[in-house]
């Protein structure tokens, strides 16, 4: 089915089922439970699950099939969100020309700024992407005010032409962004006893991109042009004798890979119509290496769970302060409750960057090949302990 | 008139002139050999015919056309293939991937992408990598990655990659180094049969006398960068001074 | 621990004089893939010993579980060069202990002049011949002295992995085919040099495709099929036996 | 509307610098923050309860609801502080944000606030733009502007330096660098200074000097940094270790002046500050009786006393739970009413107004000075004057907060 | 006239500071192969260094003075650091006032001990293993080191002011004055630079650690015990950093992110001179330095406006586009 093997299909229906319940998925805990801190099922996290897991399906295009290391991305996603939000001060605040236009735009940048970093390969031209990315980022911020609104972001006013909408409602508010009508911010809530589920429309339509932009990512590793991209990153020399010019390869997954990021900007601008400069900066691209890097370069689904897993940090745990620990080990006798305060909190609240640098040093030590490899190591250990009683001897083969 | 014409290619490196007037032309259809001493300049030449190198100085026309000036995958899709010293794979792959992107380069041509087919849905094309995994006695070893294959396979790997673009001209630097006595064997066979049944023409630097004098038809002996004989494999066994130079007294094929 | 351990039952009982280097049951691994399955055999003093094989057999699996490479890992078995117990050691103490290899793809260092490569083995001890001598042996390398190694031409390159292991005092020097792609006329000069140094006294293991060549040279020959010793005799006992060369040599 | 309290607890949002250069800052802002819920629910001693002018507040909490409160970490940008401040809408229920410490943050999340219509009372904000330009009929500022700081400022800086002054402007190149330098310029200006010239220096610089060294040969006589944090911090001590206090320019004393003070900032700029003029919002040492008691309450608690960033979120909360008690109702349309035009005294600036047009507050302004020799650690600042309400307020249509609307307050779903 | 010398003074100031960091990095980035994000931390740690120094030497004891109140009307608390009541005021105040240039002193162990654990502990399991993944293990370190300094010290600045006698302005060519600490720190910068050459230049240990880097194995079949070697290379790139921190806290005060600040910086640095080539990393170092201050001077900013914030990117992407491998670098590394 959709043209794709067995195994394929297999994840992108697991994919599609976990995105398409993910509001339960996510809000395991009941509302009112201690544990609801660590629920994550509110639109705007879960938006931003897919959107960046978006952005970094589109990085591993290139960087987990080419090898090249770009950090100059996040441009693609300023860019992308830049483009839609002037699209909903001048068109209307329907998402669906906003989210064309910040791909068309986006791809376009990208072909220009891939066309001359890609003459260098290896720290040269991550060092050339960084170099065009942090250039847009200080212009955006200062020198483009006009376009970009610099430090505060670009945002919608009431004032804006909107030429096929409507420049305020008639309650005198900003319009919302909506597709036909239908509005992104709309959400029904289901109440089952102590649990309450939120379902987004937002979230929705980020789930479906999300969702078509993976399947195209499939199709793209098992195609033609996704090995040669593999050969690329394994054989400069043997590609060329072999009479293929590894430049317009690379160019094109270069390309690719911002049209998901200016997707993604897109969406990020869709569900919030606010587009600031940071988001260009250079430690946003390192957030999508990082993100790809912690989930498994080069496979299908591991930058997906890197960036859910670093958005789920930054949003979950720097939101836990002490007086949540407290409220915790309340049970405990007081000087255990203070200890475990005192030990947990460098890890939380303020301390929450320090959780994910351990957690990085931890999974990169660890797991090379990132969450996906942890996910496979789980596997094997339950295939292997079949196997063990199957054939004891299966340990030790041959090589051949 | 030969398919592929060496004239006066010269090329120094620095102060060292590892090729000085370099005359040289193979005949469609036939196995010319080039052999000499280490640093004779073989590979230099070869790299010179690819476009790895540009020449200093003369001109190589293949077909009619030079060659010169074009990058390697251009010259590649004119039909010239080749082996490398040191094997060039995607080490990264596996051994059945190598195969397909020969195939689809030649098909493709170097800009055509395919983004939306899976390669399993190739099915001629993996027939056919198959088939000539078959050949080369690497049937078994389709799903190894190539990085981790021993390295008398990697050449064989290499030499069926360039095979199956069915090149008009396939250069082949020094293809069975390193390879066992059997397998050098079945390359030798290999190689005579494509060379009967198909339009193929070869240019082999090879040591292994056997293999020389099993496959040329030509020999041209290079030393100190120029060419110090040409002529057929028998004559060549015999001449004084490709003894003094190269085979030295133990000799044999 | 530093007891040799009794080989007597295990190796090969026609042999007397004391082993040099004694590999006794070795199990390797890449990884998950084990190759090279349980092999023991024994190297005298001043001997050239032939270990041939074909393609994948696992030779230079078995010269780079000597020399103490990271990889393969060695994860059962003992090997002893002159009293010392190299599987406890490291590459660079197997090497002070006095082992060479020449590894098969040379393995010339980049960035590194000729000169620097051969400098580079004379910086940790013991330190064997002098650069000139050396140069002395292989004149076109004392051309080529301040050319980049990597760019030298393959017959050269070959010459300089050799001179580099001959610029250390090396009691055993493992050899991984050292004569491939090199001219006739070189190969008979490198195989002067190894009888030159054999009559010093160095003790060789050479593995090699061109099989009747080492075996000309060798005195003895153990013959791998994976990744196991399917024959461990003399060297004449080989190009004597036509079936044995049929079937694991093809020639 | 939006979160409507059900239960018998009502949930703020407290969406404060965590990490980054203004981690500090933000860690003071949550120390007021937890002290005025603590305050709220009758806990401690009550601090400014006691001095507010409104006295509906009576430490049950607001309108008998307990108050709960949630935090988060802005990082100083303006795409994480929506993050944080849509997971405690979204998630927590909170009906009020309230923190930050940078303009781009507020306005930014200013916006977001009347998007999901909840109530903004922004923290620690000075640019123009959050009451100008990019106001919403959601948000709220009590912190002071750039324009109060110029028009504070410029009386004093006549009185200590004269009226014929040549000024050297070095502005960080964003949004709130150019409205205090807009700000600074006009009001010194209209004076009688001359601005020689303005030189834009990049956020991220952390190394003045190429833009120092040209100031010792441009004529100037005052050098104004438009900086505020690092920034500062580096750059006047670069301007220090130029010897430009040392100098003598057109036969008078070479002058800096920083528009923005603030005490952790001073802290960090050390020996450097020391006789420096600026402006600040509020300060410890002063000695009305609501500024007493809240540096009391704050300072027993945390054993220090409060930044001014923290002042301006305590005040801030305190409001909020006033204006909902005193529109007996948690609905953003009706507190917005009950906050606009609101007087209130006893809050530590002297009688204040929440203007109704704009949402900014405009009460006394302090212009202070680095202190020569201080007594303590905290003790780095000295009032030099209190400019009253009446100097620092401007109308509402002035040109330097033009092009904005407020719009109709959102009440959100 | 002035104006271009003092511009050029501060290029080269800058510069040396550029050069410096860039000269650790490229130590440990061109010759070891790792890409180090931690490389900032390191630096970062180094200026804090002197700041624990100061605060060791400044210990202090307590009296109440009851004539003072504080800001809550209670006794005043008055200090005096024991430096002071064992040394006698003078030589106190002395000890202290020199703190910085004393912490070169007690930074090199430990920069050195801290490479050494950093190398051994963490980097060593990473030769190997590709450069991204080198980049998420010390970006996460970075990270962890940068969180532990900000909870003990805040994230404010703090100051580490130099010695008085070196913190004022000092006369360096008639008319010209400069600050006096600035031309210490070129002075300085150029002694480690000079000292790390010297060291790489005539010992053999420079082409060791170039030749394991390009061929760990070999290098140990010719009985050279690299990790050693790469262990220490390590430590001394770890120490410039600091050191490089340490005399950098004076001209402007520590923070816990000011490693973050010039990491990025000083990638393009070391890319611009060339992966794998020290002179290069130096050069471009004091070429970007002097570039950006020129930009900086206000005649250009009105003609272009914005080129202060991009002239080091600007200047980055046309010298790698003009010479592929930056000004001086070697073939093949890392490209
Ligand atoms: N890039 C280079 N720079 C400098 N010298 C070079 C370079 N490439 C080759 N040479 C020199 O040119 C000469 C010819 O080299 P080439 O590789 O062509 O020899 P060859 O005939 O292939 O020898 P072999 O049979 O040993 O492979 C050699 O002496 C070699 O050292
Ligand atoms: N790095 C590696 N990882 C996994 N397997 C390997 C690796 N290197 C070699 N092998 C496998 O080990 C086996 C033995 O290889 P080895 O290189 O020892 O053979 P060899 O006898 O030297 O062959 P050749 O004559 O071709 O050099 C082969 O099957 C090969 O595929
Ligand atoms: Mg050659
Ligand atoms: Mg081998």
């Amino acid at each position: 089915m959709f043209g794709l093997e067995k195994k394929d299909l297999n994840l992108l229906i697991i994919v599609a089922l976990l995105t398409m319940l993910a509001p339960f998925i996510l809000n395991p805990f009941p509302t009112d439970s201690a544990l609801a801190q660590f629920n994550a099922g509110y639109p705007d996290l879960m938006q931003r699950f897919v959107i960046y897991g978006i952005f970094a399906i589109g990085f591993n295009i290139l960087f987990g099939l080419t090898g090249y290391l770009s950090f100059g991305h996040a441009a693609f996603l300023g860019v992308g969100s830049y483009s839609a939000v002037w699209m909903f001060k001048l068109l209307s605040m329907n998402v669906l020309p906003a989210l064309v236009l910040s791909v068309i735009i986006a791809g376009a940048f990208s072909w220009l700024i891939g066309f001359i970093s890609l003459r260098r390969t290896g720290i040269y031209f991550s060092i050339l992407t960084l170099a065009f990315a942090q250039m847009s980022f200080a212009l955006a911020y200062s020198v483009l005010t006009p376009i970009t609104n610099g430090e505060t972001g670009l945002q919608i006013t009431l004032d804006d032409p909107r030429i096929l909408g409507m420049s305020a409602t008639a309650d005198g508010s900003i319009p919302v962004t909506n597709i036909f009508g239908l509005e992104m911010r709309a959400a029904t809530d289901l109440v089952i006893g102590p649990w309450s589920f939120t379902f987004s429309v937002g979230y929705y339509l980020c789930a479906l991109v999300m969702l078509v932009a993976f399947y195209l990512s499939i199709r793209i590793f098992r195609s033609p042009f996704g090995m040669m991209l593999r050969a690329i990153k394994s054989n400069q020399t043997r590609m060329n004798y072999t009479g293929l010019n590894p430049k317009p390869y690379t160019l094109a997954a270069f390309v690719i890979s911002g049209m998901y990021a200016g997707l993604a900007g897109g969406l990020l601008a869709c569900m919030d119509p606010l587009a600031g400069a940071e988001r260009m900066q250079w430690t946003a691209s390192g957030e999508v290496v990082l993100m790809t890097i912690l989930g498994g370069a080069g496979t299908l689904i591991g930058p997906v769970l890197g960036a859910g897993m670093i958005k789920y940090f930054e949003n979950i745990f720097s939101k836990i302060n002490e007086a949540t620990l407290h409220s915790w080990f309340d049970v405990l006798p007081d000087p255990m409750e203070n200890g475990l305060v005192w030990v947990l909190e460098h890890f939380v609240g303020a301390g929450w960057h320090l959780t994910l640098g351990v957690i990085f040093m931890l999974v990169v030590t660890f797991l090379p090949g990132g969450l996906v490899e942890g996910g496979q190591r789980i596997g094997r250990l339950f295939n292997r302990t079949k196997a063990a009683k199957d054939d004891e001897s299966a340990a030790t083969k041959p090589a051949e | 008139m030969g398919i592929l014409e060496v004239k006066d290619v010269s090329k120094r490196f620095g102060g060292l002139k590892a090729l000085s007037d370099v005359n040289l032309s193979v005949a469609q259809n036939t196995c010319h050999a080039i052999i000499g001493p280490n640093g004779a300049g073989k590979s230099t030449l070869l790299n010179c015919l690819v476009g790895k190198l540009i020449p200093d100085t003369g001109s190589v026309m293949f077909d009619g056309q030079s060659v010169l000036g074009r990058s390697p995958h251009e010259i590649n899709q004119m039909g010239i293939s080749r082996v490398f010293q040191t094997p060039e794979i995607f080490g990264d792959l596996s051994v059945f991937e190598n195969m397909m992107i020969p195939l689809f380069a030649r098909r493709d041509g170097a800009y055509r992408m395919h983004a939306y087919e899976s390669v399993a849905s190739e099915k001629e094309l993996v027939s056919r990598a198959l088939q000539m995994l078959e050949d080369v006695n690497m049937a078994d070893k389709r799903h190894m990655h190539a990085a981790s294959m021993s390295r008398g396979d990697k050449r064989r790997l290499e030499m069926a990659m360039c095979l199956i673009q069915e090149p008009k001209l396939l250069l082949l630097d020094e293809p069975t180094a390193g390879m066992a006595r059997a397998d050098t064997n079945n390359t030798i066979d290999l190689l005579r049969q494509i060379k009967d049944s198909r339009d193929i023409t070869i240019a082999i630097i090879e040591h292994d006398m056997h293999v020389v004098f099993s496959l040329a038809d030509r020999i041209t002996v290079l030393a100190q960068g120029t060419p110090l004989v040409e002529d057929v494999p028998e004559r060549i066994k015999g001449h004084p001074k490709v003894k003094e130079a190269y085979l030295g007294e133990t000799a044999h094929a | 621990m530093n007891v040799r351990p009794d080989f007597s039952k295990h190796a090969n009982q026609a042999e007397t004089a004391p082993a040099f280097l004694s590999v006794w049951d070795m199990h390797s691994y890449y990884g998950e893939s084990y190759i090279v399955q349980g092999i023991s055999f024994n190297v005298h003093e001043g001997e050239i010993l032939a270990l041939l094989g074909r393609n994948g057999a696992g030779k230079t699996t078995t010269l780079r579980s000597i020399a103490r490479l990271d990889d393969p890992q060695v994860n059962k078995g003992e090997i002893w060069l002159d009293h010392q117990p190299l599987h406890l050691m490291r590459s660079h103490q197997a090497a002070v202990a006095g082992l060479g290899l020449v590894p098969e793809d040379r393995r010339i260092i980049p960035g590194l002049t000729v000169e620097e490569n051969l400098q580079l083995a004379q910086i940790a001890p013991p330190i064997g011949w002098s650069i000139d001598r050396l140069y002395e042996l292989f004149p076109r390398l004392g051309e080529r002295r301040s050319q980049e190694g990597v760019t030298l031409s393959g017959g050269e390159q070959q010459m300089l992995a050799i001179a580099r292991a001959l610029a250390r005092d090396i009691k055993v020097l493992l050899l991984d085919e050292p004569y491939e792609g090199l001219a006739p006329v070189i190969v008979d000069e490198i195989e002067k040099t190894l009888r030159h140094i054999k009559e010093q006294g160095m003790t060789t293991v050479i593995v090699e495709q061109n099989a009747v060549r080492a075996l000309q040279l060798a005195d003895r020959a153990v013959i791998l099929d994976t990744g196991s010793i399917v024959f461990d005799g003399s060297a004449a006992e080989v190009l004597e036996n036509e079936s044995l060369r049929a079937e694991y040599l093809a020639i | 509307f939006t979160n409507e309290p059900t239960g018998n607890t009502v949930t703020l949002g407290f969406n404060v610098p965590q990490s980054g250069p203004y981690a500090d800052e933000g860690a003071d802002e949550l120390r007021a923050y937890e002290l005025a819920v603590e305050h709220l629910n009758g806990g401690g001693d009550g601090g400014m309860l006691n001095t507010f002018s409104s006295k509906v507040l009576d430490g049950t909490g607001i309108l008998g609801k307990k108050v709960e409160y949630v935090t988060g970490d802005t990082q100083t940008k303006s795409d994480a502080a929506r993050a944080s401040a849509q997971s405690m809408i979204q998630k927590d229920g909170a009906i009020m944000i309230t923190g930050g410490s940078s303009s781009g943050v507020a306005v930014a999340v200013q916006g977001l606030c009347q998007e999901a219509g909840v109530i903004f009372m922004a923290g620690l904000t000075h640019s123009n733009d959050t009451t100008g330009k990019d106001k919403k009929a959601n948000g709220f500022r009590h912190f002071f502007n750039a324009y109060m700081s110029a028009a504070a400022l410029a009386p004093v800086l006549k009185n200590l330096y004269g009226d014929d002054r040549k000024a050297y402007h070095l502005t960080a190149d964003y949004t709130w660098g150019w409205t205090q330098q807009e700000s600074i310029a006009a009001a010194t200006e209209a004076m009688g200074w001359e601005t020689v010239n303005n030189v834009l220096t990049p956020l991220a610089q952390t190394d003045f000097s190429s833009y120092i060294a040209p100031v010792l040969d441009s004529g100037a006589d005052v050098l104004v940094l438009n900086h505020y944090g690092g920034n500062m911090v580096n750059s006047l001590t670069n301007a220090v270790q130029f010897g430009l206090r040392n100098k003598q320019v057109n036969g008078k004393n070479f002058e800096i002046v920083v528009p923005l003070f603030s005490r952790l900032m001073a802290r960090g700029a050390g020996e450097n500050i020391k006789g420096i003029v600026g402006s600040t919002n509020w300060h410890w040492s002063l000695q009305d009786e609501g500024s007493k008691a809240f540096v009391k309450s704050f300072g027993t608690k945390y054993g220090f006393p409060p930044s001014q960033a923290a002042h301006t979120c305590y005040v801030q909360t305190l409001l909020y739970a006033d204006a909902v008690t005193r529109a007996k109702s948690f609905n953003p349309c009706d507190v917005v009413a009950a906050l606009e035009g609101f007087e209130f005294d006893g809050m530590g600036n002297g009688p204040t107004l929440y203007r109704a047009e704009d949402h900014q507050c405009f009460k006394d302004v302090l212009v202070v000075k680095g202190k020569e020799n201080p007594t303590s650690e905290f003790d780095l600042l000295e009032v030099v004057e209190v400019t009253p309400a009446a100097q620092v307020t401007y109308p509402a249509d002035h040109p330097m907060f033009a092009g904005g609307n407020l719009g109709t307050c959102n009440p959100g779903a | 006239m002035d104006a271009i010398l003092l511009q050029i003074f501060n290029g080269l100031d800058k510069g040396s500071a550029y050069a410096l960091i860039a000269l650790g990095l490229t130590l440990i980035f061109g010759t070891l192969g790792v890409v180090n994000f931690a490389h900032g931390a390191l630096f970062m740690i180094g200026a804090f260094c002197s700041v624990t120094l100061q605060r060791l030497l400044t210990l202090s004891h307590e009296t109440l003075d009851p004539t003072k109140l504080d800001f809550l009307g209670n006794p005043s608390k008055i200090k005096t650091p024991y430096i002071v009541e064992w040394f006698g005021a003078d030589a106190g105040n002395t000890i202290i006032d020199w703190s910085v240039p004393l912490a070169i002193l007690f930074a090199i162990p430990i920069m050195l001990a801290i490479g050494y654990v950093m190398e051994r502990g963490l980097i060593k399991h990473f030769y190997k293993r590709p450069h991204a993944d080198q980049i998420l293990v010390t970006f996460g370190l970075a990270i962890v080191l940068q969180e532990l300094v900000k909870h003990y010290y805040g994230a404010n600045p703090i100051q580490t002011p130099a010695p008085d006698a070196l913190s004022g302005v000092m006369q360096i060519l008639p008319g010209v004055v400069y600050p006096a600490w600035r031309v210490v720190y070129f002075c300085f910068s150029l002694a480690i630079i000079g000292g790390v050459f010297a060291f790489l230049q005539f010992t053999t240990f420079g082409m060791v650690v170039r030749a394991g880097m390009a061929d760990r194995e070999t290098v140990g079949l010719l009985g050279i015990d690299i990790d050693r070697r790469f262990t220490l290379m390590f430590g001394i790139a770890a120490s410039v950093a600091g050191l490089a921190g340490v005399m950098y806290g004076p001209i402007n005060a520590p923070n816990y992110h000011m490693g973050m600040d010039f990491l990025v910086l000083s990638f393009v640095v070391v890319v611009v001179g060339g992966m794998g080539s020290l002179p290069g990393a130096v050069l471009a170092g004091f070429l970007l330095g002097i570039l950006e201050s020129f930009a900086s001077m206000r005649e250009i900013i009105t003609l272009i406006p914005g080129i202060n914030q991009i002239i080091i990117y600007l200047v980055a992407i046309v010298i790698l586009l003009v010479r592929p491998r930056g000004l001086m670098g070697r073939k093949g590394v890392m490209e």
